[in-house]
């Protein structure tokens, strides 16, 4: 973990809300793990947007060192980093937090992204497949059009099912029957979600009711990112206990069974 | 070129220069950024007696050149921080400096006497500014009777150096000051955050769990500032300013306005790495303008 | 889709809508840019009763999202006032608000008496708030006492409205905004700038000529925010919010906390037609989200 | 004068400290004349940099739709102004303020700019040059290497004199001979002034004594530019008193004669 300064090689408009941001950052992809995230000094200057930006890992391509983020270019902090052309610095400050745990006995898991979620989950995806664990990956999202990775977690040899705003499928309780239908196969070790909290609270009652591990990927508004201010804390349940933790600490990735307020 | 000397002097204590952490924007964590010993000083998030939880979410809203929070005063308790928490810093020579909150002048005493028996701990910084504790944003430190009140009794319960953190939330922050001397407090910590709020318009909901938050960041300098020169212009003990500083160049501001020392809050948010290129700054400037000392420059500003 | 009205009421006087220029942030200057009718009152710079200078440069100095301002209150007097500059603002309908400023409280009275007989001018902002004509920034609306005063002569002096300016340099701005209803204010306008300073590293001396200044702009928007918040949940009369406007956004925040209009200062200076976009924005979100008028807004954060 | 978007064609180094922008704006050339000034915004939004800045128009192409200007980069304002690309788009408020008079019978002047100075000078030693008018100008730097508009001055037909801080040529006393001299030679009918105050003092005191008409075209910290704040106001002595003006709208460009604190 540490403050550096990289460079942007490429910066290109995915669809018409999100970036794919490449990084050169020597020595820095092979030390993130799938889960982490970096703090982005997305402005020029403090006074342009005064805090960074946490964006989770989407891609870390150790032989090239660099690190992939795919973003939702959403306020005007997204918005300074979407100006960034090819050949600019990107301070960054990373990885940070904890990520996802896969377990070596697990042979069988199921991933459940809402939106740019997809983005954090990538990784975990990627270095599933690597171990030939089988992946099953729902993706939700408001329309076709904004579904993403489809066709890049198919490459890899997950099975993808998406889920849509438009058609109605990505209602939670829709969700639930498709998530309960993949465990029913009989297969799954564990489950993983990121990016909406209605699919974060029913995975996590499916998962408590299969009495399967899960883990979930948070977001909370951050100032710091590196465990000071205590400005991104939740309450979980740990040891028979509501305790407060830090979302980029302790986190950003929870087991599900302690999640309290998602 | 001969380095200048940045070394500064609060009441008994002896810094080696004046840049320090402030109080709720630091913790052990920074040091795998920086090494802790080339800071002046080393200030924590300000801990209470009993273990406390802090405000509900969000507790962050980032507004124009500033930040607002309302973290509250989350704390593991005293005996707790004692326990697990001093253990760290005594791997480290730059002094600690524990920040103290309380609800009542006698926990403020309290822990006064539980931190002095361990010698590690070289200060205490009094945190009677914090807005969030109490409705409205009210606290010690809008009260100079209550703030005399609350330094005499920790005064009376520690031989360290005492440090009173005010509020900019007042209309004579230098009576506050007055007061806290005269109580014996060895320096003044001029100050917490400026009170504050912020709404989404869309869901039309404060952005704060707490509704309103202490406002810090580059935004505020001017103001703390203007509270900094006022207030060393009227007492005798060294003032540390506090609020926006995010350069050499603020430091100096502070400085040379009365400040004998400083504390970087939001800044080390945004560049962990801050403080000591902030030193280093220091640095080249005296250098540059042929200063021996960063103490010449206390209180220099021509009016 | 049909318009939302954007009209509200501040006492006798109807606006078309609630957004206003701040006083010393607007002058017939601006009639080239944007068409003044448009806007819901025009605010002048403070005017005094005989000729002052102002204070010595420099006037001016910019912080991180903020103005630092000592102008101090330059004036050709109110006899010229009256006879250069009010014939002007008979061409437009948009109602004229001078804001008056005086040393004591019988020049007040006087100021408002010889407006009065203007048909012209159809209110009055009693400026007692502004930071720089005394010492180390005190003025009227520091005291409630004082405030009482001042509003309480002008009250007996006119039948326009009036509107008291209050300053944000206080500890409890809702007591002062609360002796100013007492008075018979017909408004409280929150606020006037917060007292700020800055330094020049490089010459040690003070950014501006006067030591100290007022800060407006983006950076004082969640402290005033704050002020408009705590002043409208004790007051009956309507409160008009100031400080760091520049967005219809911003406007609705201050409407959200309570305010029943708005100016719109600094953001003047670098958008000359902002206060027109800004009106406009206003109108778009009222028919994004079905209101019928902006009144439905007046104090609606939820909390 | 209004409130325009323009589109920078471009924006180039013309040394080390000094760049030449060029916006395409059409329909403000034509309106603007050599001493009037443009407010330009020079960050992407408020909090980069809140307030605009002033900038003398350097050229105006009323064929090509094209203003100029010549600025210094000096601060965090102008470093903005400095980054941006062809294409940019660019606020600009103007043109703005009193620019200089050439009158009808006046056949040769005398122009000492300093510094960047020299930009504001520049319009009126064209127009001058255009009409025919003789013009002395000269050019004072702190090097030889920042003297700048030494060729394209003598290419229109002025006589162009450097003086630099590096040799002490540039020193009040050494230019008020150099400007003796010149007037020795008996044809000046007025002289004009940009950039330096101690410059504006010496000048002032030589028109005087000649009883020359002169101006001065004078720099203040300005918030509107526009004449609503008297944030830029300075004392002058006009009609036997001393008045407060305001650079941005009375200005910037004054007789010398009316100068009390340069
Ligand atoms: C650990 C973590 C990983 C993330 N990974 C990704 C990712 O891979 N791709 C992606 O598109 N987004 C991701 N996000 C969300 C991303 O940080 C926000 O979308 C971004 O901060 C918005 O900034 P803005 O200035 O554009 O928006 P604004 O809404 O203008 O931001 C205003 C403030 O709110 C904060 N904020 C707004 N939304 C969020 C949010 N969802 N989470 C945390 N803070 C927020 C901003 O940081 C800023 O301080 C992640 C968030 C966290 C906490
Ligand atoms: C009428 C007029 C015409 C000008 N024409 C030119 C020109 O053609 N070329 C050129 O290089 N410069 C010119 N200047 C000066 C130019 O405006 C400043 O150099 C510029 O504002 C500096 O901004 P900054 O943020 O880079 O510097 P900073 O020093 O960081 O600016 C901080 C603040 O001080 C103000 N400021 C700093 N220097 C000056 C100055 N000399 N005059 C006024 N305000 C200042 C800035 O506007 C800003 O508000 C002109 C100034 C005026 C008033
Ligand atoms: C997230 C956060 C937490 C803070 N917590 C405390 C605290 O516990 N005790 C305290 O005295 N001040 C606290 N402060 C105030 C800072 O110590 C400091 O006074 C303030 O942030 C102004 O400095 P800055 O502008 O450099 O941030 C906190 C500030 C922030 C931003
Ligand atoms: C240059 C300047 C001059 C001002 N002059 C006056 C004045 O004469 N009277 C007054 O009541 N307020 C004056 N103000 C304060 C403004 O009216 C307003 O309260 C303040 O600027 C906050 O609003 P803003 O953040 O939108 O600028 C002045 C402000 C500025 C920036
Ligand atoms: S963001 Fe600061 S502790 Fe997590
Ligand atoms: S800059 Fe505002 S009056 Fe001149």
């Amino acid at each position: 973990m540490r403050q550096a300064l990289g460079v942007v090689r490429r910066n290109e408009w995915v669809n018409g809300r999100y970036k794919h941001l490449t990084v050169y950052a020597p020595g820095l992809a092979q030390v993130s793990q799938a889960g982490q995230f970096f703090h982005l000094l997305c402005g020029a200057d403090v006074t342009s947007v005064l805090l960074r930006r946490p964006m989770s890992i989407y891609q870390m391509d150790p032989g090239r060192d660099e690190l992939h983020f795919l973003y939702h270019v959403k306020g005007e902090g997204t918005r300074l980093l979407a100006e960034k052309q090819v050949g600019h610095t990107l301070d960054l400050v990373g990885p940070l937090g904890h990520g996802f745990t896969l377990a070596a006995p697990w042979r069988h898991v199921l991933v459940v992204a809402r939106g740019v979620g997809m983005a954090t989950l990538a990784p975990l995806i990627a270095s599933a497949r690597q171990r030939d664990v089988a992946v099953d990956v729902i993706l939700s999202a408001r329309t076709a059009a904004d579904v993403l990775g489809e066709r890049e977690f198919q490459a890899i040899g997950a099975r993808v099912f998406t889920v849509t705003d438009a058609t109605g499928s990505s209602q939670p309780e829709a969700v639930r029957m498709r998530v309960e239908t993949l465990l029913g196969q009989g297969h799954t070790d564990a489950v993983y979600t990121c990016g909406s909290a209605r699919l974060t609270r029913m995975l996590g009652e499916v998962a408590n009711r299969w009495g399967l591990p899960g883990q979930v990927a948070l977001e909370e508004h951050m100032a710091c990112g590196i465990g000071m201010c205590q400005g991104c804390t939740r309450v979980f349940r740990r040891e028979g206990s509501a305790v407060h933790l830090r979302v980029c600490r302790e986190g950003p990735v929870f087991p599900l069974a302690e999640v309290m307020d998602a | 070129m001969t380095s200048a000397d940045l070394s500064v002097q609060i009441g008994q204590l002896s810094l080696r220069n004046p840049v320090m952490p402030a109080s709720g924007t630091f913790s052990e964590d920074l040091a795998e950024f920086i090494p802790l010993n080339e800071l002046g000083a080393l200030v924590t998030k300000s801990i209470t007696l009993d273990v406390r939880e802090g405000n509900p979410g969000p507790r962050l809203a980032e507004t124009a050149a500033g930040l607002l929070n309302a973290i509250g005063i989350p704390s593991k308790g005293v005996a707790q921080f004692i326990a697990e928490t001093l253990p760290f810093y005594r791997n480290f020579t730059a002094p600690l400096v524990p920040s103290i909150s309380g609800d009542t002048a006698a926990e403020f005493a309290r822990l006064a006497v539980l931190l002095s028996s361990e010698p590690v701990v070289r200060g205490l910084e009094v945190n009677i500014s914090c807005p969030n504790l109490e409705d409205d944003g009210k606290s010690f430190a809008m009260d100079p009777v209550q703030t005399y009140r609350v330094l005499r009794q920790v005064r009376q319960a520690t031989r360290l150096p005492v440090w009173a953190k005010l509020s900019p939330n007042v209309q004579s922050i230098a009576e506050v000051a007055l007061a806290a001397q005269e109580a014996g407090a060895d320096a003044v910590v001029v100050a917490n955050t400026l009170l504050g709020m912020a709404i989404d318009v869309e869901t039309r909901r404060p952005k704060l769990g707490n509704v309103t938050g202490g406002l810090s960041g580059p935004a505020v300098k001017p103001i703390i500032l203007r509270m900094v020169h006022q207030v060393a212009k009227v007492v005798r003990i060294p003032v540390i300013g506090v609020g926006g500083i995010r350069s050499a160049e603020d430091v100096l501001e502070y400085l040379m306005a009365g400040a004998t020392a400083v504390q970087v809050g939001t800044y080390n948010f945004v560049h962990p790495q801050g403080m000591v290129e902030v030193i280093a700054g220091l640095q080249k400037y005296l250098q540059r303008h042929g200063y021996a000392s960063v103490r010449e420059l206390i209180g220099s500003v021509i009016t």
